[in-house]
């Protein structure tokens, strides 16, 4: 039993299930790729806290299978947000969507019970290749679209590739130095391959400077693909960072950037879900402080928040999706009034907005103050100032802008149905989940890394309910005012300049100014080239049609006949010295 | 926050919310009153259960709220100049999205 | 002598004998089928003897005691490089049967099957003997009917290829004859574990650096190494589907092997890179390849000359692992032979198919295929993604194994090279890919697809994930042969 | 003594060598690789290396020159001028160097001390009478101690052959008529010609019998006999028209030959193999008297040799004067 058990990993059912979507049609279809992550799901009450298991790969003992509280968190998550992905996704007609998302869903799942740096590199590539089709999906949906979602996902794909290579460089100098395959809590000094696992761990986490692909890549999707693809890269990075680098103190600055920076870009961007993605970003900055501090609160607090941005940033996500569905358009500036419209949708999303921010009685207040706890345990003074600052940033972009700006503000004449159903049942579930974590945050604190270390947090202590409160409410009296002066910025469509710039841009016209040179310096060598070749050619009385490019140009025989001599004497001087 | 509809757009019915922006306001500064109140307790009986010192002030989180967000907000408006391009600064503008651009307008 | 005896001279003269029945016999259903069923044999004889090879099988030629008789010496290697040869030979030669209707002027088929029984005959001899002289007559029964069957392509080019081919590849054969003729001269033998011990002795002479010079620089010819690669391109890309098929497979696994076989049977590892450091030139040869062959296949704008330009720079990786010098590289060389013959192979398998339907093998005429021809368009992805190298394919073992072995050697900019150069090879997969599957301006009509003609490419492919997937046999098979070479002739 | 005339004969073949490359005429370089080879062969004599020599001179100066002249007459014969490389000569002058000064520590020509003549070479010298029994010791090592090797040399001249035919093979008529130099020339209108060809053609089939025979106890066996009496068909076909040759031994019938000397060679070692010997050991055919048994398969393999180096000879000159090759040989516009 235990055998089988580590043969079919939590994933399998998902990965393996997916390939037979493309002989199921319709309802029947749908049906099964929801039901498919349920029996997932189940899978996970087979196993044992604590449980291994694994099989010897390529002269390598592998530990597929490591159910311990941390993956268990994640793992539980992940399944959920799979549940509600695939509900969510109904609509779509295309096998290759369910597909992807399938398999995407489940390698993330496998990556999280992941024993072994070798298993999670090949769930780490996995997740990037699968997921790749959802930002290119768009553009099979909207011929208009096709070139940009194509860029979009190329970049996507290379950064995710660039990520999983250097994954693999780090496992194998960490193999080498230290022998061990084994994926534990290593930190940066194990070996010389743990800078690069970090790195490759930093790229999917969107550390600073690393993290425009999320805000690239994720709006270009579908309107079910953003969703999907925003609920498992990134919190499998997190997973990954708090598994490896627990404690890492250089965590700790990166996360705080992270929870800074992203935000004044939310407040200027005009693509709802473009804005979303900012946001994603700075509750990963949260996470990752946590992982830094490496407490056990501060873990649990990472975990937990994890846990609880998942539903909450899906809810979000889902919310602009079904706008995005039935208006066609998800940018700021052409949006407004819909609550009149769409009421459910409206709720939800209101409940999501205050879940981000953290309201008391929300999923976001029950985890997120786990962490500021933490930081505050610390007496990190300067980062515990950061964390405020940005928490009020939160509660701009995501609490008010998104909302305010999609369903009230100014009405501009969208008159559509309700989302559909199938949207609503998983923005629903995923409201209900942020309420009942928010009101009975011990069932989730039960299943944290360090259950004991959670028991004893109370959240709704007097002090924090009043100053959370305080923060968030003065913040919205700070927007009604400053929307009263006319101060706050309008939503104008208009694309900003990001890190992207630098390869988008940048790294584009001195691609380009080097193409220049190197087109002027093939040109003359391919003169005199020329030359040579014709003179040959003409000896055998053949013509060639010869492809473009030097490289891709055929060398005459005389001149590999001059190599090799060239070769010989090279071999020969080189023994005779 | 009621809204003059913009010349281009026709009048719509206002639903409760659009008619009543001024009492929800209203609403929102009674329950900010409020909270300095219950502040105010706190801060008196010094039963405040904080990391810092500083978070024992009164309104401390208040004023941490509004004046982080204010300055966000400008500086986000200032950072705009600097990092915003037309939408089609990456990738030409092909059909479907210049369509889109043409009935929009900002609510200000 | 039981027939088991017999097995390593039966699989050479099998198709030997064969070839010149084909020529006797004409009707061409009767050729067909006949070599099919000599060819598969010869496979399953491949497989017997990978199972059964342990230590060396010596095998006397007309019964005279080596060296002074031709000997016959299979070792797990030489048995591993024969079933690679034998079951590329026959699966491809399942497309043979059809591109060669196609292509060979009529009348004429029973001697296109005679070349290709010839041409497996020359690699098989090649591969099993002990002889060094031996090595280059069998040498020469392979590179002739190859520059027959290269003849044989669609287009006139064709003749331009095989020329071209026939010219370096004389070259390439003479120079490995100079150095069989050099080194017997200062040994007086040709028997290749006579002349290891020999060699010993005779090895500080300059006469013999001469020879080991020609020897590695006439293999390095016929092995394409870079920048002697140029026939390698329009061979493969202009000669008929079957024929870059099976040379993709194995042509060049077996000059590999001779390369081996120079570097650690003859002369022995610590000999090669230690005095006569090959690595110093083999080593920077091998990442030009690697990147410029590469690069190279970027800008094709045929799939098959992508493919081929894509071969030489897998024959840069083969090199480097010979080049790490050390036996984990030879591992690794070993699985890249495996991995990379039934990858390329199962490819070119892919573009028969796409050249029988569509006449052409232009990427840009690729436009749409994933609708025309899904399945074939899923199948070319596939080669591609173990071309690669992604998780789960062959090429991530072998380029794993590679990587691996670079670090072992300390060699970690090399080892960092391999895998940026892996990321090269995702840009011209994709140049593919983005033609098939996001290209549909001018696109046909969806053509039928018959599911005979996915056999070949299906096998090749499969073998490719089930070696990624399971890798165990193939990896314990190169661990067992990497050890027994690297040990010198036992 | 000899010593010299070597010299001089290898200065020759050097300067032969750098004439052939400078030479634009295809035409004269063909003449001049024929007088390559008589003079290689005369070298080869001069070593003692009789069989060499009889090969290079039937083959290299006989054979290719015929061959050269069929192809010439399908193409012009003037070669185009090529650019001189200076990079080129500096390239092959170092290598050139280098290998001289690699070479110039090689066992002295003739030393008797020399490996080759100290190693498997006193096995064939001192035992291959006892063993086999054959006074031309070249034929015993060739046919039965390395008679594998000749099988594969063989399959090369066999492979030759299918390659040739598979390429070049389109059936058609033959251009007799198409002389090297463009114009109609009638070889067979000429008396002398036709009288000397005649008087010649049974001595020459002759020769080739006895070439093939004696190769046990002289120089010869069946490579050069199967060159001898290809020559003769050859020049039969060269004096009275390639159709007249065919009406003789048709075109399809050779290139069956070509194969039955390889199944010949080959069946030997294939009836060794089931009477449970090793492949080729001769033994097998007679095991009672080893020796003999040797005999008797060095004559039949030589046999095969002979039969297909001969018919693969005369199929090439076929495939080479046919004129189909004509329209297949003419750049794609």
């Amino acid at each position: 039993m235990m055998e089988l058990l580590g043969s079919i990993f939590p994933g399998a059912i998902l990965i393996f299930g997916a390939l037979l979507v493309p002989f199921l049609k319709g309802n029947l279809r749908n049906a099964y790729v929801v039901l498919l992550p349920i029996l997932s799901a189940l899978q996970l009450f087979a196993f044992e806290l604590g449980f291994q298991g694994g099989q010897s790969f390529f002269g390598l003992e592998l530990t597929i299978v490591r159910f311990d509280a941390l993956s268990r968190i994640f793992g539980i998550v992940f399944h959920i947000a799979a549940v509600l992905v695939c509900i969510y996704g109904w609509h779509v007609k295309r096998s290759l969507d369910h597909i992807c998302t399938l398999i995407y869903a489940g390698s993330a799942i496998g990556a999280t019970f992941a024993g072994d740096l070798v298993t999670l590199f090949v769930f780490w590539e996995l997740t990037a290749v699968s997921s790749v089709f959802l930002v290119w999906a768009r553009g099979m949906d909207e011929p208009a679209r096709k070139e940009r979602a194509y860029r979009a996902g190329m970049r996507y794909l290379i950064v995710q590739v660039g990520s999983g290579v250097a994954l693999l460089a780090g496992v194998l100098l960490h193999f080498r130095d230290t022998g061990s395959i084994a994926f534990e809590n290593f930190g940066l000094d194990a070996s010389r391959g743990a800078p690069l696992i970090f790195l490759a761990f930093g790229v999917k986490a969107a550390f600073p400077l690393l993290h425009n692909w999320v805000q690239d890549a994720y709006p270009e999707s579908t309107v079910a693909g953003t969703v999907v693809l925003a609920s498992f890269t990134t919190k499998l990075a997190i997973y990954a960072l708090a598994r490896g680098f627990a404690g890492t103190e250089i965590l700790i600055p990166i996360g705080a950037t992270m929870t800074v920076f992203p935000i004044f870009f939310a407040v200027i961007e005009n693509d709802l879900r473009r804005v979303l993605a900012y946001s994603l970003n700075n509750q990963l900055g949260y996470m990752i402080v946590g992982i830094g501090i490496g407490t056990e609160l501060a873990l649990n607090g990472a975990a937990a928040h994890a846990f609880a941005h998942i539903l909450y940033k899906g809810l979000l996500l889902m919310s602009m999706g079904a706008v995005l569905f039935r208006t066609g358009t998800i940018n700021a500036s052409e949006l407004g009034g819909l609550h009149k419209s769409m009421p459910l949708t409206t709720v939800f999303c209101i409940i999501g907005a205050m879940a981000i921010s953290a309201v008391p009685g929300l999923s976001g207040f029950v985890t997120k103050s786990m962490v500021i706890s933490a930081v505050g345990n610390e007496h990190l003074t300067i980062i515990f100032g950061v964390l405020l600052f940005a928490s009020a940033g939160v509660a701009d972009h995501s609490g008010i802008k998104i909302p305010f700006f999609t369903f009230f503000a100014h009405d501009q004449g969208h008159r559509v149905k309700e989302a559909p159903l199938h949207m609503l049942i998983p923005m629903g579930i995923a409201a209900a989940l942020c309420i009942g974590i928010g009101v009975y945050p011990d069932a989730l604190y039960s299943l944290l890394p360090f259950p004991a270390t959670a028991a004893e947090y109370h959240p709704y202590d007097a002090t924090h309910v009043l100053t959370m409160l305080e923060l968030l409410l003065f913040a919205g009296l700070a927007f009604v005012v400053l929307m009263k002066l006319g101060v706050y910025p309008p939503e104008l469509p208009r694309t900003n300049l990001d890190t992207d710039w630098f390869y988008r841009r940048f790294a584009k016209n001195v691609a380009l100014d080097f193409g220049h040179l190197a087109e002027y310096g093939r040109a003359s060598l391919w003169q005199g080239f020329v030359r040579f070749r014709n003179a040959m050619l003409r000896v055998i009385g053949h013509h060639h049609q010869p492809p473009e490019g030097m490289l891709g140009e055929p060398w005459t025989a005389s001149a590999t006949t001059l190599w090799a001599a060239l070769l010989l004497g090279a071999l020969l001087l080189m023994y005779y010295s | 926050m009621s809204e003059h509809p913009t010349p281009h757009s026709e009048p719509h019915e206002q639903s409760w919310f659009e008619a009543n922006t001024a009492l929800i306001i209203r609403g929102l500064v009674v329950f900010a009153i409020g909270l300095l109140a219950w502040d105010v307790a706190l801060t008196v009986q010094g039963t405040k259960h904080v990391h810092y010192d500083f978070e024992r002030w009164f309104g401390f989180y208040a004023a941490a709220g509004f004046v982080s967000y204010v300055f966000l907000v400008l500086t986000a408006k200032r950072l705009r100049t600097l990092l915003a391009r037309p939408v089609d600064y990456y990738d030409p503008i092909v059909e479907a999205e210049a369509s889109e651009d043409e009935h929009h307008g900002g609510h200000a | 002598m039981s027939l088991l005896d017999h097995l390593p001279v039966l699989l050479v003269i099998g198709p030997l004998l064969c070839a010149p029945l084909l020529v006797l016999i004409r009707i061409p259903s009767v050729v067909r089928w006949l070599a099919q069923a000599v060819v598969t044999a010869t496979a399953a004889g491949a497989f017997w003897l990978v199972q059964t090879v342990n230590e060396p099988i010596s095998y006397r030629m007309g019964g005279w005691t080596p060296p002074v008789g031709i000997e016959y010496r299979v070792d797990k290697v030489a048995a591993l490089v024969a079933l690679v040869v034998t079951s590329v030979a026959a699966i491809a030669l399942l497309i043979g049967h059809k591109a060669a209707r196609d292509t060979v002027i009529k009348g004429r088929l029973h001697l296109f099957y005679a070349a290709y029984l010839l041409c497996l005959t020359g690699l098989l001899g090649m591969t099993m003997t002990g002889d060094a002289f031996n090595v280059f007559v069998f040498l020469e029964i392979s590179s002739l009917s190859t520059y027959a069957l290269v003849a044989m392509g669609r287009r006139r080019n064709a003749f331009v290829a095989a020329f071209n081919y026939l010219v370096l590849g004389t070259i390439g054969g003479t120079f490995v004859l100079i150095g069989i003729g050099l080194m017997f001269q200062m040994t007086g033998t040709l028997n290749m574990a006579d002349l290891a011990e020999r060699l010993v002795e005779a090895r500080d002479t300059r006469t013999i650096h001469v020879a080991l010079a020609f020897m590695l620089i006439g293999l390095s010819v016929k092995l394409a190494v870079f920048p002697l690669h140029q026939w390698l391109p329009n061979a493969y890309a202009e000669s008929p589907s079957a024929v870059s098929t099976f040379l993709a497979g194995s042509a060049t696994k077996v000059v590999y092997f001779q390369l081996m076989r120079v570097i650690f049977t003859l002369f022995g590892a610590s000999y090669i890179f230690g005095e006569a450091r090959l690595g110093t030139l083999l080593v920077p040869l091998s990442l030009l390849a690697m990147f410029l062959g590469s690069a190279a296949a970027v800008y094709q704008s045929s799939l098959k000359r992508l493919l081929a330009y894509s071969s030489i720079a897998q024959v840069g990786y083969l090199t480097l692992a010979l080049a790490l010098g050390t036996e984990e590289g030879l591992r690794a060389g070993l699985l890249h032979l495996m991995a990379h013959a039934v990858t390329k192979a199962g490819m070119f398998a892919v573009v028969a198919i796409i050249v029988d339907r569509l006449g052409t093998d232009h990427i840009a005429a690729l436009q749409g295929l994933s609708r025309r021809m899904p399945i074939t368009a899923g199948l070319l992805v596939l080669g591609g993604i173990g071309l690669i190298g992604v998780p789960g394919t062959a090429g991530f073992v072998s380029k794993l194994a590679l990587v691996d072995a670079a670090l072992g050697a300390e060699h970690v900019f090399v080892a960092g090279a391999i895998l940026m150069s892996s990321l090269i090879a995702v840009v011209y997969v994709w140049r593919v890919v983005e033609v098939m599957y996001f290209k549909t301006e001018s696109e046909g009509p969806r053509l039928r697809e018959r599911p005979a003609s996915f056999v070949p490419a299906g096998i090749f492919l499969a073998l490719m994930l089930g070696m990624g997937l399971y890798s165990e046999p193939a990896f314990e098979l190169a661990r067992a042969g990497a050890s027994q070479l690297f040990g010198g002739m036992p | 003594m000899s010593f010299s005339i070597e010299m001089i004969l290898f200065g020759f073949l050097l300067v032969m060598a750098v004439v052939i490359g400078k030479q634009r005429n295809l035409f004269a370089a063909s003449m001049l690789m024929g007088i390559f080879s008589l003079i290689a062969a005369g070298l080869f004599s001069l070593m003692d290396a009789q069989d060499v020599a009889f090969t290079e001179a039937s083959v290299g100066a006989g054979m290719s020159t015929v061959l050269f002249l069929a192809t010439l007459a399908l193409m012009p014969n003037e070669e185009k001028e090529r650019k001189f490389s200076w990079s080129a000569l500096a390239v092959v002058t170092v290598t050139g160097a280098a290998l001289i000064y690699g070479t110039i520590d090689m066992p002295l020509y003739g030393d008797p001390l020399a490996p080759v003549h100290q190693h498997i070479a006193t096995h064939f010298l001192e035992d291959s009478w006892t063993e086999i029994g054959l006074p031309n010791i070249v034929t015993s090592v060739l046919a039965s101690y390395r008679g594998f090797d000749t099988f594969g040399e063989l399959a090369v001249v066999f492979t030759a052959g299918v390659g040739v035919t598979l390429i070049l093979g389109i059936p058609g008529g033959y251009t007799d008529e198409v002389s090297p130099t463009g114009n109609p020339v009638h070889i067979n209108e000429m008396p002398v010609v036709r009288a000397v060809s005649k008087a010649l053609l049974p001595f020459i089939l002759l020769f080739a019998l006895y070439v093939q025979a004696h190769g046990d106890f002289g120089p010869g066996g069946g490579f050069q006999a199967g060159v001898i009496l290809a020559t003769g068909y050859i020049l039969y076909a060269l004096v009275w028209g390639s159709t007249e040759l065919e009406r003789v031994i048709p075109r399809g019938v050779v290139e069956r030959i070509t194969s039955v000397g390889v199944l010949f060679y080959g069946g030997v070692g294939v009836f060794s193999m089931i009477s449970g010997f090793s492949f080729l050991d001769y033994s097998a055919i007679d095991p009672e008297h080893p020796a003999h048994g040797q005999h008797l398969g060095i004559f039949l393999v030589e046999l095969g040799v002979g039969i297909t180096v001969s018919a693969v000879m005369i199929v090439i000159y076929y495939v080479f004067t046919a004129r189909g090759v004509r329209g297949l040989l003419e750049p794609e516009r």
